[in-house]
């Protein structure tokens, strides 16, 4: 059956990844019609939605684990996977179990997690260290530290992309490393908004206000040439998702050589995370639910998992799987992993709206002389608006 | 007989009121009802799916107290009012330049004219890449051995807005040229001669004379031009992204970034809503002394 | 006879005949000099955009964007049409190109047809209440398209028309309406009313005269219009997008998956490539016929 | 005769503007009736309702004795000549004429029949594949009397068919216009602002007013008993001449100032004692003469002198007003010169300044 | 007396084609010349060089002597009245009076007293504060005609003034055109259409054709003895009437077909015999009557009477050519009518058939 797929996987490793999958489910029989939407969530989304709202539903899309597609769960207009979860064992088989949860609305599943991405990495430029002539940092308060030397040498000490989500993912980094796992789990998991506006939170923002001026000189837009920046030697590091080691796979670099990786900014080696998972829409035809029903089975089996994630350089979501042929930065990811040095991702903890304003807020904070306290107290006003 | 008369003028010109069947439809449920539905849903807190959940004017109150919007309009105001005023400038200028009776008119023309034919996405990836500092003209001109020259409109948030414009203007000014060109011509034979006899040199005609005597083109012009400005949308996306920070958004994009992205939709509503209201603020008065005027004159 | 003595001296004073003029004058260089400077900004982007799209990606890493090519090569616009990957498919450009052509065809058609009838009902036959339609039409000109994009969604679902190749023409339709029957009515109020008088003595009915009177004699204006609607058609990209589905995804879908798809280095050179390819219909279309396009704005755009 | 055209009590308003005023007009068959009045009063609004283009807001219109009010325009049996002539651009003279037809449904054959009579009457034949703009005014003028003529019906429309064109022309088609009248017997209905081809073609004229008509005679009744002052002012160029006044002596006498002229002759009602009239004198009933005759002269001095080819216009000063008379051009006058005007009473009108209406 | 206008050698091509060809006119000081033509003719276009609007081929042009040939349009001391006014729009009477002034540099007061002086010679001065919109036709002439009388200058061209107005409104205005010439005594040069304004208006009249002067002469000269057949055929309306023929017997006889005129009394060159001659007849020169004097006479049966208020016009046909003449109103002619016309030799005029000019 003809199982058409969206998603905004457009990137070099991601379409071959999305490759795995699609010979994986071409393989049985049936046919994977790719409909990718390049440009990120932000472009991608809406036309899911819209077609999903229009009445047109492709055969199975991508979201962010979370709450983007909460609301078309509850209307009823996606299929419920929980048949396939329970004769497939999603439940012991799927770690960390948190993504399942973010799957699950009133007991039931609608959702195959594919992939565990962690965006709290620092990304350093080896050969930037060398052309100023100081030693490669191990965390993130040394990077800040050495930043006035490399500034002297010429150098972009923090290279950060224009585009929104890049400034919400480095404050979100900053903020596990700075005030730590604790304080950040209150806030996030328990909600604790006087914690949020205490402090240690205050501190998160004097880093992200210290931090900012070391990316002043950085005028990229997207953030694989921020990456760029430090591959060239450019730039002293970057703070980004480990999908960037795909970039520096493909520019022939090697880990621990030519770069050096940082999870958790070298503070915290906590990982939070979010990840990608396949919806089903519902659709009239019994013979395309049996063929949605086949491919949620198949994202979630070891195969796919392991021929995937290599491909795009994430982490898969069942600990049963063996990653042998995973690179240096993608062991130090599945080290913690094993470790259980996790966290639920902010997909999962905040409603898109709050996420965005905090995202419009942090933009602003990272590209105007904001003031920290302005920006905090903002903060803790749009977590308030999503309780 | 008034029987027969009234049905009578319910059956005349059937086919006028057949034809205009989709005009009619378009307006009342496309604009009206499509307006109204997004009025009436602004006052929900309606998220990813529209729901009757009535917040009154909570929305409102966020979206006035958001700095991204507060920014958004302002920009969009600055942004318009410098477009407006660059683009008819300019677009009258090359209108008069082309006007001169000129050598080669079809080909500047053509020059002028051809941006107009690519896409706002297309004009903003050009721009982006011209205006970048690391290869664009900041690098050409320093390559020329000006060091400390420094042109980086897109990274500089007080810049960013005429980075914008550069590349505005380059899509658009020459529709606007052909509009005033096409104005002039149209002006009497007769006028320009008895201000030749009148003594009055070529540009004070200009000024003076023709240009109030162009009124009407002016005034499509602006209805043209504002009304690109207020979509403005797809140019920021390819060239800024609405950066550095929030230096360069626009309303559209609060609007579609609340609707999509937030998952908003009472609030990318709402915000709607204010976008129409500043539409209707600036046209009701161009529409009453367009139409409504003709009456007393 | 004393007089004509004097007359004849005189003629041969100078000056005689046509005023000598100087090629260089101060205005001259004036109006010459501005239209240069300004072809060359209108120029400059266009230049980049083809000699980047001729380069090799290690020649625009060094440097120059102004810069001729040394080595010419044709690979981009190859790769840009052909091989460009988005997600699986490895086809470039090729694959949305016709499906644009087949949007275009029958959105051009039918949105002119409907505004031209719309503008030629609005001027010849006026009903009660025309002008408030028309009123609210040009209103609709300015509604942002994200506002409309969600009610519009609905009204397609509930229309049944969503994802289908109609459901794009007709919102093409719609969105094209307001300004494209401004248009019209602007150019039918300028044909003479005795005209449409006469034909209705000679007995042709609303649709006789449209199309046997006036539509032989509108042919600039429906220039513009089919102008405006291929290059605002063509060039489209949330509409096509949002209310179709990948197998109808027109070419600017493909440009935007390739420009914007993240594969190590932005290969800018297929970027331009593409984004020459995507804009070669409308820009072809403007080359050939931008005189008639002055024409037709002349006689319906702007008027008194 | 019967009735060709029957206008009852016909109303047209444009919003709350009132054009034509509970009008009524009767055409007989055959008859050639010019609506003759100043640009906006309402002439061809008239013509446009009885064609069926306006609709109409009170009142009935009958063609041939039938009821038309409501028929579209081409089931009414008429046609139409237009002042811009109208022509369809895009189409030959040939498919200009047969459009109508074709629209009608009548057959082939009996279309070329037609157009080719039409085309030996107005002698176009030689343009019939000719498109309109490679036309002259006057060729084209006949083109646009040639696609009423080949609709044969009784009843035609002109809407001033000959303002757009130059004097010469204009003299030479009014001439074949009659001469067209005079072949077909047609019902003519004729809008002019041209004097001249009002008094030369109409067998009644209309002046209209306001919507109103004023006065509907025979040419020379209303060139020498206009009913109004309206009329009189209106009709016949060079004006008439108005000198206001009174009567006195039991209507006997015209007193102005000094003056004063025996109102012997004059054909008209009962004059009576009058304190306000106006008398009114064409310019070609004075006649100059050098030597004063009490109570039927004035006297007068030249203040210029206009030669127009065969005559001379000569305005003079005469009881305190400008006064104009035609003379032969060989009679040069001399700004200065004392004459006296010699008044033919029985062409005078008199009017009541008052009521207007004459007397 | 000195020439206010002389053109010397004039030519001037628009592309390839000769619109003026080789012009000379000179126009004496305070003379009210009158470019007549048909339409095309290049009467505009000789008036836009002498304003300096036009760039001259070839040739010179002198304005009270001094040469202007290259001379800017505000240099020439000329004033322009155009047919569509050209009032600017967007001032007022009195912005449109003063702003050439103003931009002379003339000082305040001086540009006072002179729109004051304007108004007050055209009576506008209550329209000073208005806009052209709101005004009448007639009222923007005046303006326009204000405008150039601010100049002071000596030379007016005017350009059809008087085209866009209704006859009523162009009589008055004719009338107060020459008063202002009278008064001013300025040079003048008139464009126009309408014989009655040349004829009335002119000093002399030029009647041009195809770029080319065809007879300069006062206005009576030009309707009597008209130089060739096109400018007598181009006066006069209705037209004169043409007879072709031949002169026999020495040339004291016209003779067509069997009717024999005599010569005698023609006031011209030497006639001689000649195979192929025109005799041009005026309208108002032909007498009807009903008996037949032989040699003087030409019999005529009446077709068609059309009455103009004051005489009618009777068609006639004559020696197998259709004749006009122009009679009293009270005398109706029915057709079919065996009459004689009267032929008074004295006014007639001959051509010769091949050079078409006036024997
Ligand atoms: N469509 C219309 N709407 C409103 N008023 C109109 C309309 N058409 C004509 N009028 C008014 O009706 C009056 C009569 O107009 P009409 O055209 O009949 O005059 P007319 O006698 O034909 O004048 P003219 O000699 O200038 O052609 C005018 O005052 C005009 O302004
Ligand atoms: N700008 C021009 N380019 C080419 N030919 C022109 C131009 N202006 C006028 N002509 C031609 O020159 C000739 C004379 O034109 P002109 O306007 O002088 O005529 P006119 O006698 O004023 O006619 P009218 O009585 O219609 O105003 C015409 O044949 C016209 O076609
Ligand atoms: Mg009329
Ligand atoms: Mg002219």
């Amino acid at each position: 059956t003809d199982l058409e797929v969206t998603h905004w996987w457009t990137s070099g490793g991601e379409a071959a990844a999305v490759a795995e999958l699609a010979k994986a489910f071409d393989a049985s029989g049936d046919k994977w019609i790719d409909g990718a939407i390049a440009g990120g969530g932000g472009t991608a989304r809406p036309i899911m939605i819209s077609r999903i709202t229009g009445g047109d539903p492709m055969g199975a899309t991508q979201f962010n684990h979370g709450q983007q597609a909460l609301e078309l769960v509850e209307a009823g207009l996606m299929l419920d996977l929980t048949d396939v979860a329970e004769a497939n064992n999603w439940k012991e088989v799927v770690f960390p179990p948190s993504l399942l949860d973010a799957c699950t609305v009133d007991g039931r599943i609608y959702c195959a997690p594919v992939n565990i991405h962690s965006p709290e990495w620092l990304w350093l430029s080896n050969k930037a260290y060398a052309d100023a002539g100081i030693p490669v940092p191990t965390n993130w308060n040394e990077f800040v530290e050495t930043a006035p030397q490399l500034e002297a040498a010429g150098k972009i000490p923090l290279a950060l992309g224009n585009q929104p989500w890049q400034s919400n993912l480095a404050f979100g980094a900053i903020s596990i490393a700075v005030a730590g796992l604790d304080v950040w789990k209150q806030v996030n998991v328990e909600k604790n908004m006087d914690v949020a506006a205490g402090p240690e939170y205050a501190a998160v923002f004097q880093a992200v206000a210290d931090a900012r001026k070391l990316a002043a000189k950085s005028t990229v837009q997207d953030w694989n040439q921020a990456t760029n920046l430090v591959i060239t030697g450019e730039a002293g590091g970057q703070i980004m998702g480990d999908w960037a080691q795909g970039e520096f796979q493909v520019a022939n670099q090697v880990a621990g050589t030519d770069y050096t990786c940082l999870p958790g900014l070298g503070l915290n080696a906590y990982l939070s995370t979010g990840g990608d998972a396949f919806y089903f829409p519902k659709n009239k035809s019994a013979d395309v639910e049996e063929a949605q029903k086949r491919l949620a089975a198949l994202l979630v089996s070891p195969e796919v998992q392991v021929a995937f994630n290599l491909k795009k350089g994430s982490l898969p979501i069942r600990g049963d799987v063996d990653l042998a042929a995973a690179n240096d930065c993608m062991k130090k990811g599945l080290e913690l992993l094993a470790q259980g040095n996790l966290v639920p991702s902010g997909d999962m903890a905040w409603s898109p709206d709050v996420q965005k304003q905090n995202e419009d807020l942090l933009v602003e904070f990272w590209k105007t002389d904001m003031a920290p306290e302005v920006a905090h107290q903002q903060w803790v006003a749009n977590l308030k608006s999503g309780l | 007989m008034a029987e027969a008369r009234r049905t009578n003028r319910m059956w005349r010109n059937l086919n006028a009121k057949i034809a205009a069947i989709p005009m009619v439809l378009t307006t009342l449920v496309v604009f009206v009802g499509g307006t109204a539905w997004t009025v009436l849903y602004s006052f929900t807190d309606s998220k990813l799916l529209p729901r009757e959940r009535w917040v009154g004017f909570d929305q409102y109150e966020r979206l006035w107290s958001n700095s991204r919007w507060l920014t958004s309009i302002e920009n969009l105001m600055v942004y318009g009012v410098l477009s407006l005023v660059f683009t008819i400038t300019i677009g009258f200028l090359l209108a008069v330049a082309m006007d001169q009776k000129i050598r080669y008119e079809d080909t500047f023309r053509t020059i002028m004219l051809y941006p107009f034919a690519l896409s706002f996405i297309v004009t903003g990836l050009v721009w982006q890449w011209i205006l970048n500092p690391e290869f664009g003209i900041q690098s050409i001109v320093r390559g020329l051995g000006w060091e400390s020259f420094t042109f980086n409109p897109l990274n500089d948030p007080k810049l960013v807005l005429y980075g914008l414009l550069i590349a505005g203007l380059w899509q658009g000014t020459g529709f606007v040229m052909c509009l005033m060109l096409a104005g002039l011509r149209g002006i009497d034979e007769d006028i320009w001669k008895a201000a030749r006899v009148d003594g009055i040199p070529t540009w004070k005609t200009y000024l003076q004379i023709i240009l109030p005597m162009m009124r009407p083109v002016f005034i499509t012009t602006l209805v043209i031009v504002a009304a690109g400005i207020i979509k403005l949308y797809d140019l920021v996306v390819a060239q800024t992204s609405g950066g550095p920070g929030t230096a360069s958004q626009v309303p559209a994009m609060y609007v579609y970034d609340y609707m999509f992205q937030a998952q908003n939709l009472g609030q990318g509503f709402a915000a709607s809503t204010m976008m129409l209201l500043t539409v209707l603020i600036v046209l009701i008065p161009w529409a009453y002394l367009e139409f409504g005027g003709k009456k007393h004159g | 006879m004393v007089d004509a003595t004097a007359i004849y001296t005189r003629s041969d004073a100078v000056p005689r005949g046509t005023k000598p003029k100087r090629a260089l004058s101060g205005r001259n260089i004036m109006i010459y000099g501005t239209l240069l400077v300004f072809s060359l900004y209108y120029l400059l982007p266009l230049w980049v955009m083809v000699m980047t799209s001729l380069k090799g990606m290690p020649e625009i890493r060094m440097g120059n964007i102004f810069a001729p090519p040394v080595e010419i090569t044709f690979e981009p616009w190859v790769k840009a049409w052909s091989q460009a990957c988005t997600g699986l498919n490895c086809d470039g450009l090729s694959r949305g190109f016709w499906n644009s052509v087949t949007i275009l065809i029958p959105s051009v058609i039918l949105s002119i047809v409907v505004a031209s009838v719309n503008g030629y009902a609005l001027t010849f036959w006026k009903f009660k209440g025309s002008d408030v339609f028309f009123t609210i039409l040009i209103f609709g000109a300015f509604i942002p398209y994200q506002v409309m994009l969600y009610p519009i969604v609905i009204l397609l679902r509930e229309m049944g028309l969503y994802g289908s190749l109609w459901g794009l023409v007709l919102v093409h339709t719609v969105f094209g309406m307001p300004i494209l029957t401004l248009l019209f009515r602007n150019y039918f109020s300028t044909i003479p009313e005795e005209l449409f008088k006469a034909a209705r003595v000679d007995g042709a009915g609303f649709w006789a005269i449209y199309a046997k009177i006036l539509m032989p004699m509108s042919l600039p204006i429906f220039v513009v219009a089919i102008i405006l609607q291929v290059t605002g058609i063509w060039n489209d990209f949330l509409f096509g997008v949002v209310y179709t589905k990948p197998d109808l995804y027109p070419m600017t879908v493909q440009l935007n998956n390739i420009v914007n798809s993240v594969q190590g280095v932005k290969e800018y050179n297929v970027n331009m490539a593409a984004t020459l390819l995507t804009g070669l219909v409308p820009l072809f279309i403007y080359f050939v016929s931008g005189k008639l396009f002055v024409r037709g704005i002349a006689a319906g755009a702007v008027k008194g | 005769m019967t009735n060709s055209i029957e206008v009852k009590d016909l109303t047209l308003n444009f919003g709350s503007v009132s054009v034509l005023k509970n009008m009524n007009l009767n055409v007989a068959e055959g008859e050639f009736v010019v609506l003759l009045g100043p640009s906006g009063c309402g002439k061809s609004t008239l013509l446009n309702c009885l064609a069926g283009l306006l609709e109409i807001t009170d009142g009935q219109i009958f063609i041939k004795g039938k009821n038309v009010t409501w028929a579209e325009p081409s089931e009414r049996g008429i046609g139409m000549v237009f002042q811009s002539y109208a022509l369809y651009p895009q189409m030959t003279v040939r498919g200009n004429l047969s459009f109508g037809l074709k629209n009608a449904g009548v057959a082939r054959d009996e279309i070329e029949r037609r157009v080719a009579r039409a085309a030996e009457i107005l002698q176009i034949g030689p343009l019939l594949d000719r498109k309109p703009a490679a036309l002259s005014g006057g060729q084209r003028q006949r083109v646009a009397i040639g696609r009423a003529l080949v609709r044969d019906v009784d009843v035609f429309l002109f809407d001033e068919p000959l303002s757009n064109l130059d004097a010469k022309l204009r003299s030479e088609l009014r001439v074949e216009i009659k001469r067209l009248h005079a072949q077909l017997k047609n019902t003519m209905v004729y809008v002019t602002h041209d004097q001249i081809e009002a008094l030369t073609l109409a067998d009644r004229i209309a002046v209209m007013r306001g919507g109103i008509i004023q006065q509907l005679a025979a040419p020379q009744e209303i060139y020498n008993r206009p009913a109004n002052l309206f009329v009189a002012g209106f009709i016949g160029s060079p004006s008439m001449n108005f000198l206001p006044g009174a009567t006195v002596e039991g209507g006997h006498v015209f007193r102005r100032g000094d003056l004063s002229l025996s109102l012997a002759g004059y054909e008209g009602g009962t004059i009576g004692t009058r304190d306000k009239v106006i008398l009114g004198l064409r310019p070609e009933h004075l006649v100059v003469q050098d030597h004063a005759e009490p109570g039927v002269t004035l006297p007068a001095v030249v203040e210029l002198d206009e030669p127009m080819g065969a005559d001379s216009l000569v305005w003079l000063q005469a009881a305190g007003a400008q006064v104009s008379v035609r003379v032969p051009v060989e009679r040069r006058m001399a700004p200065g010169t004392q004459v006296h005007l010699k008044v033919d009473m029985s062409k005078a009108s008199l009017f009541d300044a008052g009521s207007e209406t004459r007397i």
